[in-house]
């Protein structure tokens, strides 16, 4: 029972892992971002069930806070980097290197 | 004459020169400054010598703890061994001030603190507070190097700080292993330099700590093959730092492998002596024959003083009471005279604006007294009798050849080799036609003369009356021989807790 | 044993301090303009030497008066060194061996001096020259008298400064310095094996005392090949100083020095001192027949060598130069053969005529205003008669002729070679006798006899002041009777000096039959008579200066030794050095910190690739890092 | 509880402070200088409480409050004091770097002190949850003070970098979270060691992998191989002061968390040794490499800090997770943020109008002009390489000796080697200061003396942390 969660929950974190190191729009990443905390928050639900105790909730609920929190900034930034340079690519952004 | 006579020595200089350093104070007052506190130096390090016992023990003992949770001290001491370096630095540091009297502020003021840092790490009993002034010796000469040196002086800088601080890093490794060894075997925290000799070491993990020791010692001597660094940067180096650097530092570059190679490691030490005595010959000649070849009399003095580094370290080497007597005796009388030729050089540079051996010549009857002191110098530099450098270089060679024959015998080649180099060196600076950039050579002047005079005695003093400065040095070489046999207490049990051995298990 | 006295110290002492003395007095006239008078130094200078003869012949008087077996004076005035088993004092030690050198050294010495005086008159570094003179009397006396080998060996390096200060006394001019370069580094190849010896000996036995005299009572205790080493070890030294086979060369160079140095230094004591030492440790030399052997093979061969070299040189100085060095060959002969008396007497008769002989040229060269090729001379012996006699008188005495002190220290030696059965030594020293009376008598003649081949000089030569040749008359006097010291049994002598020094020496005379001693004396006489003979027939009524061809170009170029020293030593010798500073340290021995240094900048350099800038990629090292770990785990787990 | 409540007294300051300073920032009677002074004024009272709670409160180690989420021991009140002083450093410095930069609004200060109260709550934490709360705390707040110059395209590359992988890292660690609370049924340390003391660490999957998401995240916030690769944008990115305040404060409370998370079971360390054992030290020496060839004088500093981290992953390997006080890690963080924000402070007034002055070049001949502020910089670099008698080289030296007493003398030799390795980047500074002519005069540095005063206060700790080490 708890594995078909586990499995789900499993799949997404690597979807978003995908997402993060293939995609190059900064949208997508931060949603993939996104993708991962919510697996991470699946796993906390399924696992408070299977204990039989309430704080796995409380823990996935403080995540999405915390989670909406960073997608404010992440948002914030995203507008930035659209006004310097009117691209959301994230190789668009590498001066800093070497 | 007072408590902490010791530290008086040591921080006397070092407070002076910080004081110069962050005050605006002109070079004049740098100058009169350094003479004055240097001089103080001498007369405090003076007063202790002639209060010191040679038990052969430490004496003038100084402890304060430091850290105590690792049973680190603020723990000074000198024996016979050390007693000689520390007076040599005290004895002659004052005279830069006197020959060298138009330099920066920064100059002096380094000057002070290399004086103080070398001293400390004479004096310094325990291996914390040895690396501490060890490390601290460099700074100066990093900055005095890279400030007033010569045209090609960073890359010098460069490599003598790289190279010896790479050493000295080893080292550190090496100390700390000795410590939690120590705390390993008897379970309490300790750097003291004469607890270790307890210790019994054994093993790769030993060995390895041994080169650690090692390294940094013969960087510092320097010994051979490790002494590249050294003619760029005696030669690029203001003359007082070349003077520093050959009379004083690299001494105690020999004076780590004597106090704490031969009695803590002595089972690597007469396992590996064989091979060190050979790199100390070896040094010897390579060096001594490079000597000949050189166009430039101060590199050429580099060399020189290379070589007889290489001699000096042979006769710690051969493990015998002559042989490492001598050495010591030597360490003094290289000191005087290697140091004498090197402000020697500095004036002729000064004076001529040339390094160059062909552009000078007949110097030697423009400036007789000149000409005169540097002779004796030279002599005493190539041993012979009836000066200091004679004693030492002869106890060695005795030494040598009680050691290993051929080493012995290589080492005697120094007689000829050391004569060579020089006495053709003297030929073309002082005697034969002048030259146009010797022409209006001046000789000593009086202030200059009085300032030499006294070690020019001294060499010949030491070389006809040695005995007394021998007495003082033998009770602790003989005491270093009587303690080379290791403690075995609870060797059996102890071994389980070597560090080594731990970590095989992991 | 042997009995303390309290003055053997001030015998050395009195000319190190003139030497201080004057020199600072030099040094000081020469700072500040206040000329200082060149009789003052002269008279100054002679006040040591002349003190240490006075207090050298207190020497022998006490030596004298004690027993013939206990003759032995010690003085030890501080321990030098002592460390472990080592122990040295600088002790002094007169017995009559180094009674015997301390007269004749201190004599001939002070005459030098004297001699000096006029020689060196009008030189501006005067006061410099006889600093130096004393300092050289100081350390041969140091050498002398030192009783232990270290002390001699202070003794022995000091005069080899000496001989280089006093060689390069000219030093403007590069030749002189050369010279006296080659003389300090040849004596110090020469010292090494003087070193190494001691070290060996003091190793063998010299724990339990290193001076002579306990040296000698555990000479026994030498095991064979120690011994030997020993004795080779220290004649390698000898060489060095006397100038033998192979180290000979640096002596005639050394005449580039002031006449009186090259007849005080180079010809009457400091060249003596390898022999002295010799005789010295005669206690294990006596032991060694092999090491006998050795020495007097190389002894005789450089006799014949430098007798060779000797009979085509036209420098007056150099004539007597190879002299010296034939002689010297003679008493390692003697030496060699264990006559170490004969040795010994050679020592002294040679010093004197020798002495004599270099004075003289001195006082012909000065009269000549320094020409010194023979060439340039002749038929002086009227313009000089009182240089020509004397002169003459040395020559007999050099070339043997009886009844002069070298025939009868020469014929000694001789004897002895002959005596104990060294055929081959002996017949070469015949040979050698008679090309020194030979090479000898072609000097005189050709200066003294004959018609003139430098009018202009001729007429400007006078005779020595007399403050140079009452020396040259002392020495002549020493040159013909000192020989009678030693009058061997055959003519009614008793041998004085041999039993004199019989106690301090280990030696055995041989007993030959009279007739040995008949065939000796009478072939060394021929011999003589028959090198004069040739030598007034070619040059008597004086002869134009000859061209040499073949072996006489050969010999004149003195086989071209010194050239094939140069090739085969000096200069491999600066080209090692060269090659290891211009190729060896920067490309071998400081290669690896070189590469290291080049090394780190370029990873450092390359490594900037890996900081793309793209965060993506970034991301990628995490994962790819967060993988690699994961895969450990998974193989560490199963 | 009282009692509880007056050793969390810091942290309350700190987060009522920031609190108060955003509220009144949205008065604009106050400026940026008094918003400056404000916090400042926080921290030093913060700093103050710490400290007294460190001397005269007797030592209540592992004190309970919050029912075991949060713990103050020594350790915590020793890293928390770090915090603190660098806070203020911070802000002082700041004050001074906004006299040449003029993107500062007074949210700014208000955002160093959020950062601070997020830093001191991870000292504290114990259990995962509220680790990962108060590490978001603490990064939101940098995230946006990295990014603060709007106008400047490269802070808002540096944002985007960090605040995408740092999201990134911080989704591992809920993920990490997550499998811990499933296998444990909580996220408590004390209950996640009895279950590991229990079950034992290899035998259950989900502890493992949990624990090892949950080192990934504090790695990549750590910087160590081969999560460090933003470290060098980001801090080039970021302005000076904030750089200083991300390379000290933020690493000392990652190091503190870290090293309590670690020392929660002894298998689970022991299961961790040897992958750190390999990641300190390809951290030591990938970070050298990159050190090398940087021109820059921001990335090289940023370059020597994961060199840094891999020392401090030396001393994590060698901690004992019976006998843990953290004694050393302490030294080494207040050693090395000593040395750093001294260089940072001094950069924040030497560094010019827009930190004109960023590569090694620009610095040439400061001696001759500037020659005070040279000797400080020259003393942190020093003290960075760890020569006597520097806090450095002290901090370096208990870490060898730590090392090789637990046995690591491998570590140890090589952490010696990679310093020997970083010697040269540290000298090339001091020789482009000392050994050449000044081509600037650095006359445009501003009057504001508060960095240069931050600057020699910090010279004094430098030799004051060496010559009396206090082993806390």
């Amino acid at each position: 029972m708890i594995d078909n969660y586990l499995f789900l929950s499993i799949a997404l974190f690597c979807l978003g892992i995908v997402g993060v190191i293939a995609r190059r729009n900064v949208f997508t990443v931060f949603m993939s971002i996104e993708l991962m905390l919510n697996a991470a928050n699946l796993a906390f639900v399924a696992f408070s069930r299977f204990h039989e105790s309430m704080d796995g909730h409380v823990l996935a609920m403080m995540v999405m806070a915390v989670a909406a929190a960073e997608a404010a900034l992440a948002l914030a930034v995203v507008i930035l980097l659209h006004k310097h340079k009117s691209k959301l690519d994230t190789n668009v952004f590498s001066l800093l290197k070497g | 004459m007072f408590e902490h006579v010791l530290s008086v020595i040591i921080f006397l200089p070092i407070l002076a020169g910080l004081l110069l350093l962050v005050t605006p104070a002109s070079r004049t007052i740098a100058r009169v400054t350094g003479l004055v506190i240097s001089l103080a130096t001498l007369v405090v390090s003076i007063d202790l010598y002639a209060s010191f016992a040679s038990t052969g023990h430490l004496e003038f003992v100084e402890y304060f703890p430091w850290i105590q949770s690792l049973g680190i001290a603020y723990h000074l001491g000198i024996d016979g061994i050390s007693l000689f370096i520390l007076m040599a630095g005290s004895v002659l540091l004052p005279m830069v001030y006197l020959v060298f009297t138009t330099k920066e502020k920064g100059y002096y003021a380094n000057l002070l603190i290399v004086q103080g840092a070398m001293a400390g790490a004479v004096c310094a009993a325990d291996m914390v507070l040895f690396y501490v002034f060890w490390e601290l010796m460099l700074l100066p000469v990093f900055f005095m190097l890279g400030l007033y040196g010569g045209p090609k002086r960073l890359p010098a800088t460069l490599k003598i700080t790289l190279y010896t601080i790479a050493g000295s890093l080893l080292m550190l490794a090496a100390i700390v292993y000795l410590g939690v060894s120590y705390h390993a075997q008897f379970n309490e925290w300790n750097f003291a330099i004469s607890k270790m000799a307890q210790l019994n070491l054994s093993g790769r993990v030993a060995a390895v700590a041994f080169f650690g020791f090692m390294i940094a010692f013969a960087i510092k001597t320097p010994l051979f093959p490790f002494h590249t660094w050294l003619p760029d940067a005696y030669t690029e180096a203001p003359t007082a730092t070349t003077f520093v650097l050959s009379a004083i530092m690299a001494k105690i570059g020999v004076y780590g492998i004597i106090r704490m190679v031969v009695p803590v490691f002595d089972e690597q030490f007469a396992r590996f002596a064989i091979l060190l005595a050979y790199s100390g010959v070896i040094g010897m000649m390579y060096c001594g024959i490079a000597a000949i070849a050189q166009k430039d009399f101060k590199r050429m003095l580099a060399f020189s003083s290379a070589s007889h580094m290489g001699i000096i370290a042979l006769g710690v080497f051969c493990m015998n009471i002559q042989a490492l007597t001598g050495s010591i005796y030597q360490i003094v009388a290289h000191a005087t005279s290697t140091g004498v030729l090197f402000l020697f050089a500095g004036i002729l540079e000064d004076r001529t604006e040339t390094r160059t051996i062909d552009d000078l010549g007949g110097i030697a009857a423009k400036a007789p007294v000149f000409a005169l002191f540097f002779a004796i110098a030279m002599l005493a530099s190539v041993g012979l009798p009836g000066t200091n450098g004679f004693i030492g270089e002869f106890m060695i060679i005795l030494g040598a050849i009680k050691f290993n024959t051929v080493i012995g015998v290589l080492a005697g080649t120094s007689l000829i080799i050391g004569v060579c180099y020089m006495l053709w060196m003297f030929q073309r600076v002082f005697f034969e036609k002048s030259s146009a950039s010797s022409e209006t050579f001046k000789d000593l002047s009086l202030v200059e003369g009085l300032t030499f005079l006294p070690v020019i005695i001294l060499i010949i003093v030491m070389g006809i009356y040695p005995q007394p400065f021998l007495s003082k040095i033998t009770p602790s070489v003989a005491l270093q021989f009587s303690q080379n046999v290791p403690v075995v207490a609870q060797t059996v049990t102890t071994n389980a807790l070597l560090p080594e051995l731990t970590i095989e298990q992991k | 044993m042997g009995q303390s006295v309290n003055y053997l110290g001030l015998i050395p002492l009195f000319p190190l301090l003139g030497a201080v003395f004057i020199g600072l007095l030099h040094i000081f006239s020469s700072k500040s303009r206040v000329k200082i008078s060149e009789k003052f130094y002269g008279i100054l200078a002679c006040v040591g030497p002349v003190l240490s003869f006075i207090l050298a012949l207190k020497v022998f008087i006490a030596l004298k008066a004690l027993p013939v077996d206990g003759r032995a004076l010690t003085h030890k005035v501080f321990v030098w060194f002592s460390v472990g088993e080592l122990h040295i004092d600088m002790g002094f030690l007169a017995d009559p061996l180094s009674c015997l050198m301390l007269l004749f050294v201190t004599l001939i010495g002070s005459l030098i001096h004297v001699y000096s005086i006029g020689y060196m008159s009008g030189d501006g570094n005067y006061g410099k020259f006889f600093a130096y003179m004393n300092l050289f009397l100081g350390s041969m006396l140091v050498l002398v008298l030192g009783d232990s080998p270290v002390v001699m060996f202070v003794g022995w390096e000091g005069v080899g400064l000496c001989s280089y200060l006093l060689i390069s006394f000219y030093s403007e001019d590069r030749s002189n310095v050369l010279a006296g370069n080659k003389a300090f580094i040849v004596n110090r190849i020469g010292d090494l094996g003087f070193v190494l010896g001691m070290a060996f000996l003091f190793w063998a036995i010299g724990a339990s005392g290193f001076d002579f005299l306990s040296l000698k009572a555990h000479a026994g205790s030498l095991t064979p090949a120690v011994a030997l080493a020993v004795c080779l070890l220290l004649f390698v030294g000898a060489t060095g100083k006397s100038a033998q086979i192979p180290l000979y060369v640096w002596l005639p160079d050394a005449m580039a020095g002031p006449t009186p140095v090259s007849a005080l230094i180079h010809a009457a004591t400091m060249v003596t001192a390898g022999v002295y030492m010799v005789a010295r440790f005669s206690f294990i030399y006596a032991n060694v027949e092999l090491a006998g052997d050795i020495i007097a093979w190389v002894g005789i061969s450089t006799a014949l060598l430098a007798a060779i070299f000797g009979m085509f040189q036209d420098d007056i100085k150099k004539v007597l130069a190879y002299s010296t060095v034939s002689q010297l060959g003679y008493m390692f002969a003697g030496v060699g053969v264990a006559a170490y008396s004969a040795g010994i007497f050679h020592v002294f008769t040679h010093a004197f005529f020798k002495a004599l002989l270099f004075l003289g040229a001195g006082s012909v060269i000065y009269a000549l205003h320094h020409q010194q090729n023979i060439w340039k001379m002749g038929g002086l012996k009227e313009k000089m008669p009182k240089t020509y006699l004397t002169m003459v008188i040395g020559a007999l005495a050099l070339s043997g002729c009886p009844p002069f002190s070298g025939f009868f220290s020469k014929d000694e030696i001789l004897y002895s070679a002959l005596a104990t059965g060294h055929w081959g030594i002996w017949m070469v020293g015949v040979l050698v006798a008679g090309m020194t009376a030979y090479y000898t008598f072609r000097m005189i003649f050709v200066v003294f006899h004959g018609t003139p081949r430098d009018q202009e000089a001729y007429d400007h030569a006078h005779e020595s002041p007399a403050v140079m040749t009452v020396p040259l008359i002392i020495l002549a006097v020493g040159a013909l009777f000192a020989g009678f010291l030693n009058l061997p049994a055959i003519f009614g002598g008793s041998q004085m000096v041999s039993h004199w020094l019989a106690p301090s020496l280990t030696e055995h005379h041989p007993h030959a039959s009279l007739f040995v001693e008949f065939i000796a004396i009478g072939a060394s006489v021929a011999a003589f008579a028959i090198g004069i003979k040739i030598a007034y027939s070619k040059f008597g009524q004086g002869a134009p200066e000859p061209v040499f061809k073949g072996f006489a170009e050969f010999a004149y170029h003195k086989f071209y030794v010194d050239e094939l020293y140069h090739a085969i030593i000096v200069q491999p010798y600066k080209a090692i050095g060269s090659i290891i500073w211009k190729t060896i340290e920067p490309n071998v021995t400081d290669s690896p910190v070189k590469a290291a240094s080049k090394f780190y900048m370029a990873i450092g350099t390359a490594f900037k690739v890996f900081q793309v800038g793209y965060v993506r990629i970034y991301a990628i090292y995490m994962i790819v890092g967060l993988s690699l770990m994961s895969l450990f785990l998974s193989q560490s787990l199963n | 509880m009282t009692n509880d409540l007056m050793l969390l007294m810091p942290l309350i300051i700190v987060g009522a402070g920031a609190i108060l300073l955003m509220l009144t920032s949205a008065f604009e009677k106050l400026d940026n200088e008094i918003t400056a002074y404000g916090s400042a004024i926080i921290f030093a009272l913060a700093f103050l409480v710490q400290l007294s709670a460190c001397i005269t409160g007797k030592a209540i180690v592992f004190s309970e409050a919050f029912n075991g989420i949060l713990v103050v021991s020594n350790f915590s009140k020793a890293a928390g004091l770090i915090i603190l002083a660098c806070g203020l450093i911070t802000a002082l410095s700041s004050q001074t770097y906004f006299k040449q930069n003029s993107f500062c609004t007074p949210e700014y200060y208000s955002l160093t002190v959020f950062a601070a109260s997020g830093m001191l709550l991870l000292t504290m934490a114990q259990e995962l949850i509220s680790v990962f709360i108060a590490l978001e705390i603490m990064s939101l707040a940098i995230y946006i003070l990295v990014g603060y110059d709007r106008k400047n395209v490269i802070s808002t590359e540096a944002v985007l970098k960090y605040l995408m992988l740092g999201a990134f890292a911080g989704a591992f660690f809920t993920m990490g979270a997550a499998f811990v609370y499933g296998a444990v049924g909580s996220t408590k340390f004390v209950k996640i060691s009895q279950f590991i003391a229990s079950h034992g660490f290899s035998q259950s999957p989900a502890i493992i992998g949990g624990s090892l998401f949950i080192l990934v995240a504090f790695l990549f916030k750590a910087a160590a191989f081969p999560f460090h690769a933003w470290v060098v944008d980001v801090y080039d990115g970021a302005a000076a002061p904030i750089t200083g305040y991300m390379a000290t404060a933020l690493k000392t409370a990652i190091f503190a968390v870290f090293a309590n998370f670690l020392v929660i079971d002894g298998s689970l360390q022991a299961g961790w040794i040897k992958y750190l054992f390999y990641i300190s030290v390809f951290t030591m020496f990938v970070g050298n490499l990159i050190a090398i060839g940087q021109q820059s004088l921001k990335r090289m500093l940023a370059a020597s800090g994961i060199v840094h981290t891999g020392y401090l992953l030396i001393a994590l390997v060698a901690v004992n997770s019976t006998t843990f006080t953290g004694s050393v890690i302490a030294f080494y963080l207040a050693a090395y943020a000593a040395g750093t924000l001294g260089i940072f402070a001094a950069l924040s007034y030497l560094g010019g109008v827009g930190e004109k002055r960023q590569t090694f070049e620009d610095f040439k001949g400061l001696a001759k002009v500037r020659p005070y502020s040279a000797a400080a910089i020259s003393i942190f670099l020093l003290s960075m390489a760890g020569i006597p008698p520097t806090a450095g080289f002290m901090g370096k030296f208990y870490i060898i000796t730590s090392a090789i007493d637990a046995g690591q003398i491998t570590l140890a030799v090589l952490g010696i080697i990679s310093s020997i390795i970083s010697m040269w980047y540290y000298l090339r500074l001091i020789i482009n200061m000392y050994f050449y002519e000044a081509q600037d005069q650095f006359s445009d540095t501003t009057s504001s003396q508060l960095a240069p005063i931050c600057t020699f206060v910090l010279v004094v700790c430098v030799f004051a942390i060496s010559l009396y080490p206090i082993i806390i």
